[in-house]
């Protein structure tokens, strides 16, 4: 359990954030530029001190003012990713990725350097000086020295921001790696939705300082009035699935949950194991009935529940499937036209290859909450 | 066993010749040491491994004596000096030395360099002398006061003052100065260089070398280079 | 003619090394003070820095004759050196390493200081949550980024050592071979007839010297700067 | 026209990159971390020198190794945005937007201080210092400091990478109306392809210091073999289109071309004017027949030209409309089910709200040219 | 008792002015030789260095020398100075002023190189990109970025100045009311047998101006810092 309590003035901005997290997984921090993200974690990795208030991360206590516990930063052993890369600037690529690393005992190392390296593609830099390195290899060298650190909990502040679509393709993966296999918690700020569904297991929304919701991703994500905060764009809803099967000639998986299943591009997890995925509101079809001779793979039985305007021609349907819930975005005139009303019964289209597939380390915090502020 | 010696540094060039010279007869060495009279006392209080202290002025000869630094027994007036005016060379400046004169309105708006009569040997004894002759009130007020004979005597070489009151064994060395007039002998305390063994010292050597300095061989190295034997005391 | 009499090698000889000496061994003290003046606040801080400059602001004779009393063989530090262990600063090389040890290190502080200053906290800050202590964080992070103020602090420190005459000549006199470093000898050329042409020529040794450090020093700072990434 | 033609070397890493892009417009510099993208735009501003080529804007000679011209950088009047802010950190905000401004004759001035700092929300922080700002904050500074300073050419080096979706859809119609209104021609770098469709005029791929390919934005990403190096996700095709009319009352905005015609949420433009359309692929659903009671809005009639893989499970089918193409990126189980081949009639559907409207200046760069290396 | 004897007070402020407008002279010229050093190269470069750390490298009583030489009624500069515009340096608080500067002048330069190289270059160039030139960019950019050095520069100088003795006595000899500073009242008193009382309570009255003088340098430089941004 990441369990973080702060007050915390800075300059004229107050700093005023509670929320608990699962303790394994990603917390995600969301919020406008100038809200308050990188306030907090600069608070969680000990660089700032809050005025008053807790952070504890499973049985360690990083702060407490009450009990006048801070312990330093040094002790901490939290990875920082920090904004701005802040790498040694006299010290090779690979002294700046072994930094961490050299301090850290060799029987506690389980993130090793050559796989690292691989990943994040520094091979070609080891013997460079950070100095006329490219923003994406600063970034990315910075996020291997944390890594490397072998950090208890690790802090990525915009970690891939300056990273191109196929760098961050691959890092995804690692970073789930990082959260389901050696179970390091990782809280983030971001500001790319698909980053923040895929990787994270809960989501705290933040505006001035203050939390203005905070719960497991879907729950956060489901609720049409806070797609205000996420971004009109990226407006969507979050379902967990199981798989059930694979059908590799296709290169597909099929995925099941209490609303139906879906067909998906081929997921690399044996049956049976949790999923999810994030299905943005623009790619949800709604028909009367069901299609034929289409290109579309997934068609689910659905309810309207609710219809909100998105937009000066668009409308978020919130479609109940089952016990999960999808948003549909569509025109206002296809509204008018199909006669959608909450209770009418509905076809909700996916394109089978709409889906960003995030799997494992979900199902368990489906108790989560949410709070309003 | 080498001797060291300190002495004031107006006495460099003398006391390194007399070094050489007692080598070639006896075979000790002899080093020497050459800084403010002052100084060098100090370093006697405060334990330097001296032999020999020579001072330029009695005050500091007297500082060690009250406090059992030096060997009294030893203790001589080795040697004298006189005080001289000198010109830059060329000058035709004759300075009015007589009781009364007019050295200051001589001086125009130039001004007289001479020691700090308040430490520097030289300048004390200007001072008296000046006093003496009834000049001082108002020539102070136009000294330019130098922390050495040297440094004195390169002012008035240089031409910056039209005047200046040293030894005339600086006046000696400095071929852009001429000595324009000397003062009355009685008009200051005699100018006494004292000499003696420090208490601490342990090398035979030391003595015999202050016996050489006392030596009429000696007296011979000294004149060459301007000093006259001490005077009686009074 | 020679370049220079016996007398003045020995004399420039004794210089580099008195001076060498004193930047070996006032630049570990000089860092640490460095260090602690631009990276922490305490009380008396300002009278801690007031003593580190103080043989700035004093005559370099007083800074001599403080030297000689503490430290001469009758000194209460001088005193117990010798009793202990039979070491002697006064009338010695060492001591005059001692003095130009003194009267340079305000000199070496303020550079040192300033680049301690001028190095980016976020750096340290990132240390930290590698795992990296304060004396770790100093000897990775602060001492090779501080790298450029401290040659630049030696050299101005070597500059000033190379040129003191007041604290050397209070504190262990003028003795040739043992005590009469450059200055010295300019001082002593001075008292003698016609001596001004060998205090300009020992004048010039003594440029020269600093040149040649300079220059040492700016092909040191450059490659320093290129290894720590300045350039 | 803006003509670049440099070769540089950077420690181990070679620049050779040459194109020419319209003068008026955003030419968008694309391409994964480390390919060379700041190096570029540094040369254009003068920061580096290249070894030799030539950089001209319109008339201007800013550097001819040949002819022995390189003109300093403060007589270039570049606006530039760099990707770390550089924000001056003595002076206050305020002072910093002003720096630029306050060096150009106020008869010059075109572009108001008022307006940029409301347009960046800036207001609140006129008085600070840069430090402590978020970094959200220190790019939007950043951006206004360099639009004050009234550039005759804009150069921004992932300008929008810190910034929020939110802030992100406010400064984008106003960098529109830079590029429309005020005619300063742009280089930007980006690794969003969201803000490269919809902002630029001319793309260019740069790869290892290399142009891979270069042209109109349309011409470059209907490319299919373009699309592993732009990034899987975001293939998709660009329409250019003619507004025909507005529905007002149901917010929408039909749309022309040789395809036939589009309806999307209602564009800003009076009918007749030139508008971009950015289809991505996964946006576009292919039926072998209209369909109904569907919430889908555009179906145009379409013919398959190419297929080709476009993952394990995936497949890109390039669709020709009247003289346009289309890409849609579907299951190839729904290949083999739907039998599509090349030459096959189809019907090619998309979604009303899928459409990220880019309007104006499109239309005359058609001829652009595309190059491979 | 009282604290100072008239004599003293006059000396103490003597050296308050000799050393504030020695800096005040010196501080523009050093700020120019330490941009031009520490931003540019040119050939002689090092010999230029080499020329601004000679003060440090030779004893102040031979910069002394140098300056009677050359800045004396009789000397090339002085001598024109003097037949031109009727200004005499020699024996003057004036010359006394040049001579603290000459010897403080390699300080100053020191201290402020080392801030300008510890400026980010970026910055200076996003000032280029903004349409700075290079004069407009010292100013705007540099000059206040290196202020911390230049405060650095300005206190460690001042405190040279303070404790200034060779050169002073050397160049304008000691007059007190004109050329006495504290040095010199200080090097005075320790020549007289049991002048060590008042030597003492001279050098604690210079340490306590040095030790203001630093409050307010610290207290200035907390706030620069404050003002460019670096706390
Ligand atoms: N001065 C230099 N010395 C050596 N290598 C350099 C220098 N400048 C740039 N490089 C190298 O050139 C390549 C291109 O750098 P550049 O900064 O232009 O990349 P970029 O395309 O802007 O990447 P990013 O998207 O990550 O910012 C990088 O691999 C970088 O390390
Ligand atoms: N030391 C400080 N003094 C004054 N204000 C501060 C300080 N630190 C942060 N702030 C202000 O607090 C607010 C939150 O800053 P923070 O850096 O946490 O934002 P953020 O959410 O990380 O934004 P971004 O996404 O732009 O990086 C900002 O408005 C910032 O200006
Ligand atoms: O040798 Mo002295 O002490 O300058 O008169
Ligand atoms: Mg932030
Ligand atoms: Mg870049």
């Amino acid at each position: 359990m990441l369990d973080l309590q702060i007050r915390q003035s800075l300059g004229a901005f107050t700093l005023d954030i509670a929320f608990t997290a699962e303790e394994r997984g990603v917390t995600a921090l969301f919020g406008r530029s100038g809200s308050g993200k990188t306030s907090v974690i600069n608070a969680i990795a000990g660089l700032t001190r809050p005025d008053e208030g807790h952070i504890r991360v499973g049985d360690t206590v990083f702060f407490d003012s009450a009990r006048h516990v801070d312990v330093p930063v040094e002790k901490r052993r939290i990875g920082y990713v920090f904004q701005d890369s802040r790498l040694f600037p006299h010290m090779t690529v690979r002294s700046n990725l072994e930094y961490g690393l050299r301090r850290v005992p060799a029987a506690e190392r389980r993130i090793a350097f050559g796989p690292v390296v691989d990943l994040l593609g520094l091979g070609h830099l080891l013997d460079r000086r950070p100095r006329g390195l490219s923003g994406g290899e600063r970034q990315r060298i910075a996020f291997g020295r944390a890594l490397l650190a072998q950090p208890r909990l690790l802090l990525m502040d915009e970690p891939m921001a300056s990273l191109d679509a196929a760098r961050k393709a691959e890092i995804m993966p690692y970073i789930e790696r990082l959260r389901d296999e050696m179970n390091i918690p990782i809280v983030m700020v971001s500001h790319a939705l698909d980053e923040v569904v895929r990787l994270a297991t809960t989501m705290v929304l933040i505006a001035e300082g203050r939390v203005r919701g905070s719960g497991p991703v879907g729950t956060v994500m489901g609720r049409l009035d806070l797609s205000a905060v996420t971004g009109a764009q990226d407006a969507g809803a979050v379902l967990d699935l199981t798989v059930e099967t694979h059908i590799p000639e296709d290169g597909l998986s099929v995925l099941a949950f209490d609303g139906g299943r879906l067909t998906v591009p081929q997921i690399d997890r044996p049956p049976g194991s949790a999923v999810r995925l994030h299905i943005h509101a623009r790619d949800v079809i709604v028909a009367l009935q069901p299609l034929a001779g289409v290109s579309l793979r997934n068609a689910l039985t659905a309810t309207v529940i609710e219809l909100a305007e998105a937009g000066p021609s668009s409308a978020d349907v919130r479609l109940a499937v089952g016990g999960s819930f999808l948003i549909a975005r569509i025109t206002r005139a296809a509204v008018r036209e199909l006669g959608l009303m909450p209770g009418r019964e509905v076809v909700a289209l996916v394109k089978g290859v709409a889906f960003e597939p995030h799997s494992g380390g979900a199902v368990s915090d489906r108790h989560g909450r949410v709070v309003d502020v | 066993q080498d001797v060291l010696v300190l002495a004031a540094a107006s006495t460099k060039n003398a006391v390194e010749k007399l070094a050489t010279q007692f080598k070639a007869k006896t075979g000790a060495t002899v080093t020497s040491s050459f800084a403010a009279s002052s100084a060098l006392a100090k370093q006697i209080e405060n334990g330097a491994p001296a032999d020999i202290f020579i001072s330029a002025d009695l005050d500091w000869m007297d500082y060690l004596q009250q406090r059992n630094l030096i060997k009294t027994d030893s203790r001589v007036n080795l040697l004298g000096n006189e005080l001289v005016v000198v010109v830059p060379k060329g000058s035709t400046l004759k300075p009015d030395l007589s009781k009364g004169g007019k050295l200051a309105e001589q001086l125009g708006d130039g001004r007289l360099a001479t020691g700090d009569p308040s430490n520097v040997p030289v300048g004390k004894y200007a001072k008296a002398a000046l006093e003496k002759l009834d000049q001082w009130a108002a020539v102070e007020p136009k000294l330019a006061r130098a922390d050495s004979v040297r440094a004195a005597l390169v002012l008035v070489s240089r031409g910056e003052v039209p005047v200046g009151i040293v030894y005339r064994t600086d006046a000696a060395i400095d071929p852009g100065v001429e000595v324009a007039a000397a003062f009355p002998p009685d008009s200051y305390p005699p100018i006494t260089y004292p000499a003696a063994l420090v208490a601490s010292s342990k090398t035979a050597a030391a003595a015999s070398f202050l016996d050489y300095m006392k030596s009429p061989d000696g007296m011979a190295v000294w004149k060459e280079f301007g000093f006259v034997p001490a005077p009686k005391a009074p | 003619m020679e370049i220079l009499t016996p007398m003045e090698t020995t004399a420039l000889l004794l210089s580099l090394r008195v001076a060498g000496v004193a930047i070996a061994l006032g630049l570990p003290l000089a860092v640490l003070a460095a260090w602690v003046l631009g990276r922490y606040s305490f009380p008396g801080k300002t009278l801690f820095d007031g003593l580190v400059h103080l043989p700035l602001v004093l005559p370099p004779v007083v800074t001599g004759y403080i030297l000689l009393v503490t430290m001469g063989t009758k000194g209460v530090v001088g005193g117990w050196l010798y009793q202990t262990f039979g070491i002697k600063l006064i009338f010695t090389a060492e001591g005059a390493s001692l003095a130009v040890a003194v009267t340079s290190f305000p000199l070496m502080v303020r550079a040192i200081r300033l680049s301690v200053e001028a190095i980016d906290g976020g750096l340290e800050a990132a240390a930290r949550t590698l795992g990296a202590g304060p004396v770790d964080r100093f000897f990775t992070i602060l001492l090779p980024l501080m790298a450029p103020g401290l040659l630049s602090g030696a050299i101005v420190a070597f500059a000033a050592a190379m040129g003191e005459f007041g604290a050397v000549i209070t504190f262990v006199s003028n003795i040739p071979g043992k005590t009469q470093t450059l200055p010295l000898a300019i001082y002593a050329a001075t008292q003698e007839p016609g001596g001004d042409a060998v205090a300009a020529r020992l004048a010039a040794i003594s440029f020269t010297v600093a040149l040649l450090a300079l220059m040492l020093s700016e092909f040191l700072a450059n490659r320093v700067r290129r290894l720590i990434g300045q350039v």
